[in-house]
């Protein structure tokens, strides 16, 4: 993998309908733009992974791209719910969503176990809640040195993890800054990556905090400036506070949601133009 | 002295639990709002940490997210999420933990997850993120709550973040536990001897027979009921300056 | 924390007979000058944990610091044998060494599941090999999803972790980069830990592959100019490949070995100077 | 052509094994040396890893360690060892692993940690490092070692890395194990059907009955021997100029 792809090409080699696809970026640099190509290219039956589903699912998950959730956190950060994503749990609308779901810990230490091609993660966690209920992804081991019980959790590994990232260099090797969530552990955890980026550049800056993933262990790269917005790329673009408070009213209602996934061209046969990121949130 | 709200109340009541050096862990709304007006006041030395990787953030204004720039751009250090949850967490590195419930028992133990069954819920909440290991790793944990018969019921419809347990017995994890309850209306804490959460203290102008109401269980009230001292120009001020997100030099 | 203390006052205060010591850094920033206190205060009956014993623990093992040691492997890279830790295991000079030892990727888990305080950590690792037969620190575990049997390695959880840093800024925390080696998860899973720095600055600069720790989780910080001499600190000194060379010649003879620490003051009742770093090894 | 050690045929034979793409696992002493001289012969794009942490490393000189910060300062990432364990070669990125051995029985298990008895060694040596891991997941594992019976043993005194198991049935890992011994000899490598190391390709000048009487066991040897190319006098001045050290422009 060395030259970037567009993004439509990218999508379409890299997922398919029934795959089980990580949008990961913890509140900062959540891949949208690539999702809204997912759902440009009308993929259906998916298994969606992310901690904090966010609008990004809430979009996904209203537009009938998933089946299945797996997640654990699902709110709208500081404004309240995600209305498609109860929509869909509490209504079966536009279908019925399985979920799945873990603690923030779980599921970053089942990303940790798929990245290192682990079965299972091992944590201090879980003890006493009703979330052990859900036996296929959560257990329990006993240390052989002390006795104690722990949890344990399943692995994660998604077939295709795509991530929003600041820069790539002209070899492909990818750089991220900022919080940098669980983006490596997702990278490292799936079949395949994408990584849409803000930039090409000739050399990486040095920046503390950085995550750097060599291009060999990316399936491809697309340059896609502000393709986290709403969410934001520091140094980049800051977080559309507005769009995520306008957001409640949106997705509040069905027939307001398609209107706007119309408009901004998310359905497979929909007329309207793509998602246009707003000029005022760039840095 | 200015007039305030119950909401105030509550959150000037949590910020003062907090002393300088304490390590806190901070989420989304209210407990966000109370630790950073801890550091603005009595606490300028409580070191705020959050889930989403930062170590010591100074932010500047009141983040909206837990994620926003400035807790990276102003932290000591950033670390990945699954370093937070197993060095910095799990491994009880926290000294206070400030949770939110949507339902709680009287042994503290939390529900955010759903109303109703978890596979047909009446209501889907968000779920249980980072508490269920705050709850259980941090040295203390205090829940900021608003006080209803819905919220304070006699049993939780799902455990998302374990108190005491189910008979306030069953506790086994690291921290204290919930050790203070903080309303709008006053202090619930648990007893010494038994966990159930117990009114310790109200807030001025709350009668405890409006905190019994305000439960949805038969709520045990304390001998000696504390009176809250009433938020202060300085805290009215410095709340109403992070609300407006008013910058301040750390 | 806050202020930097002399080192002298650092070991003095930290590190006592028959702790379990910890001195890390994977060639990279090894804490020497630290170790040579340690030497010079004569302590003793400790047990030493360490990926790469190195020169470093050659040395504390010769001059009898230690009862025991916890490692996983324990040459002179590049050049061959560590003679003070063969004789001490194959002759009991000066006195009998117990060992306890780990793959590379053992004893990396064994630190981090410290640093998470748990029990124990899960590896794909040790399979078939006789490194097994130390059952009392590398055991199994079954995954309770896949049935697949993994190893698992006790947590090795210090009382005290030395490190050697570049930086320390004026609030005390410590900021170091390069080979960061398992120095973060070494300082974690301790009880306390001691680093000592190259110089205190206002600010860090920023550095990709930075490891940064706040001042709360350390006892004590000291400033010691090229105190990881022989070894290096990216920025501020090279490798001294020559002392590494010279190492196998003045360690090989129980005689010349103890002139040599005489000579530079590593016995508590020795009246040489100090160990004084080339000047050539600065940059 | 110049003249050249079996050392030098060796390391040059090692070299020829690796293919531009190829993510190489380095380690210290001869894998140095072939890896490195690989990049600067016929696979300018092979990957190198280090166990200190450095991906894609491209170091300008021989690095003395395999803690240079040469190493660090030319890599695409540094990754803590931790993460280099775990992530990277646990997980299987790593396409080949050199290993040394100070003995190696028939079946490809290497002892690098004692001669003698584990608690009463007759030598003691460095220990099992990095190998054990890189032995059991790296998609291959080349072994470099010269040829004694002192070091290719009936039997090793200790397991440090497992090759095919004691008799040759029981790997139990995600690699291909050792497919490659390479001597100053020639070159061994599993019997298809057996796993038992087989003499198959000659260094020039070497017979078949002086890599036998080099064998601890009775060494088995391939119908069709063939014989290894003699180092290029390419490869012989760019072993040399990496031998001194001299920098070179990746």
């Amino acid at each position: 993998m060395t030259s970037p792809v567009p993004l439509a090409d990218a999508i379409a080699a890299h997922v398919h309908d029934g795959d089980t696809v990580a949008l990961e970026g913890f509140t900062h640099l959540i891949p949208f733009a690539a999702a809204h190509e997912i759902a440009r290219q009308g993929r259906r039956h998916l298994t969606l992974v992310r901690m904090t589903p966010d609008l990004v699912y809430d979009q996904l998950i209203g537009l009938g791209c998933a089946d299945e959730l797996v997640f654990s956190y699902g709110g709208n950060p500081g404004v309240g719910s995600l209305h498609r994503l109860r929509d869909a749990v509490e209504n079966h609308w536009p279908h019925r969503l399985t979920v799945h779901e873990h603690s923030h810990a779980g599921l970053a230490n089942a990303y940790s176990a798929g990245a290192a091609r682990l079965p299972f993660a091992v944590l201090r966690g879980y003890h006493g809640t009703d979330l052990e209920e859900q036996r296929d992804i959560i257990s329990r081991v006993t240390c052989p040195f002390t006795g104690e019980e722990l949890a344990a959790v399943k692995a994660v590994n998604p077939d295709v993890t795509i991530i929003h990232a600041q820069l790539a260099d002209r070899d492909g090797n990818v750089m991220l800054w900022g919080i940098t969530g669980v983006q490596r552990e997702a990278v490292l955890a799936a079949e395949r990556a994408i990584v849409t980026v803000e930039e090409v550049v000739d050399e990486f800056p040095e920046r503390t905090g950085a995550v750097i993933l060599p291009n060999w262990v990316l399936a491809a790269v697309s340059v896609v400036p502000n393709g986290a917005w709403p969410s934001y790329a520091a140094g980049y673009s800051v977080r559309d506070n507005d769009f995520y408070q306008q957001w409640d009213a949106i997705s509040r209602d069905r027939e307001r949601f398609l209107a706007w996934a119309e408009e901004n061209g998310l359905a497979p046969d929909s007329v309207g133009g793509p998602v246009e990121p707003k000029e005022s949130t760039h840095v | 002295m200015s007039e305030w709200t119950s909401a105030d109340m509550m959150n000037v009541a949590a910020a003062r639990e907090l002393h300088d050096g304490d390590v806190c862990l901070v989420g989304v709304g209210p407990p966000n709002l109370a630790a950073n007006l801890a550091r603005r006041t009595h606490a300028p030395g409580c070191r705020l940490v959050y889930e989403s990787g930062a170590i010591d953030a100074r932010p500047k204004k009141l983040p909206l997210s837990i994620g926003d720039d400035d807790l990276a751009a102003t932290a000591t250090a950033v670390v990945s999420v699954p370093e937070m949850f197993n060095f910095w967490v799990g491994a009880g590195r926290i000294d206070v933990g400030f949770l939110g419930a949507a339902q709680i028992d009287r042994y503290g133990n939390i529900n955010t997850t759903v109303i109703g069954d978890h596979d047909n819920p009446k209501v889907r909440l968000p779920g249980a993120g980072g508490a269920p290991e705050i709850a259980a790793a941090a040295g203390r944990v205090i829940v900021i709550v608003k006080q209803s018969p819905r919220t304070f019921v006699e049993r939780v419809d799902f455990v998302s973040s374990v108190g005491y347990g189910p008979t306030g017995r069953e506790r086994m994890a690291r921290g204290a536990g919930p050790t203070l309850v903080i309303t709008d209306h006053g202090v619930l804490e648990p007893d010494p001897e038994t966990n159930e959460l117990t009114l310790t203290r109200l807030h001025q102008g709350v009668t405890v027979q409006q905190a019994v109401k305000a439960t949805g269980w038969p709520l045990k009230v304390a001998d000696d009921i504390e009176d809250v001292p009433p938020p202060s120009d300085e805290e009215l001020t410095a709340l109403q300056k992070l609300r407006n997100r008013e910058a301040v030099d750390a």
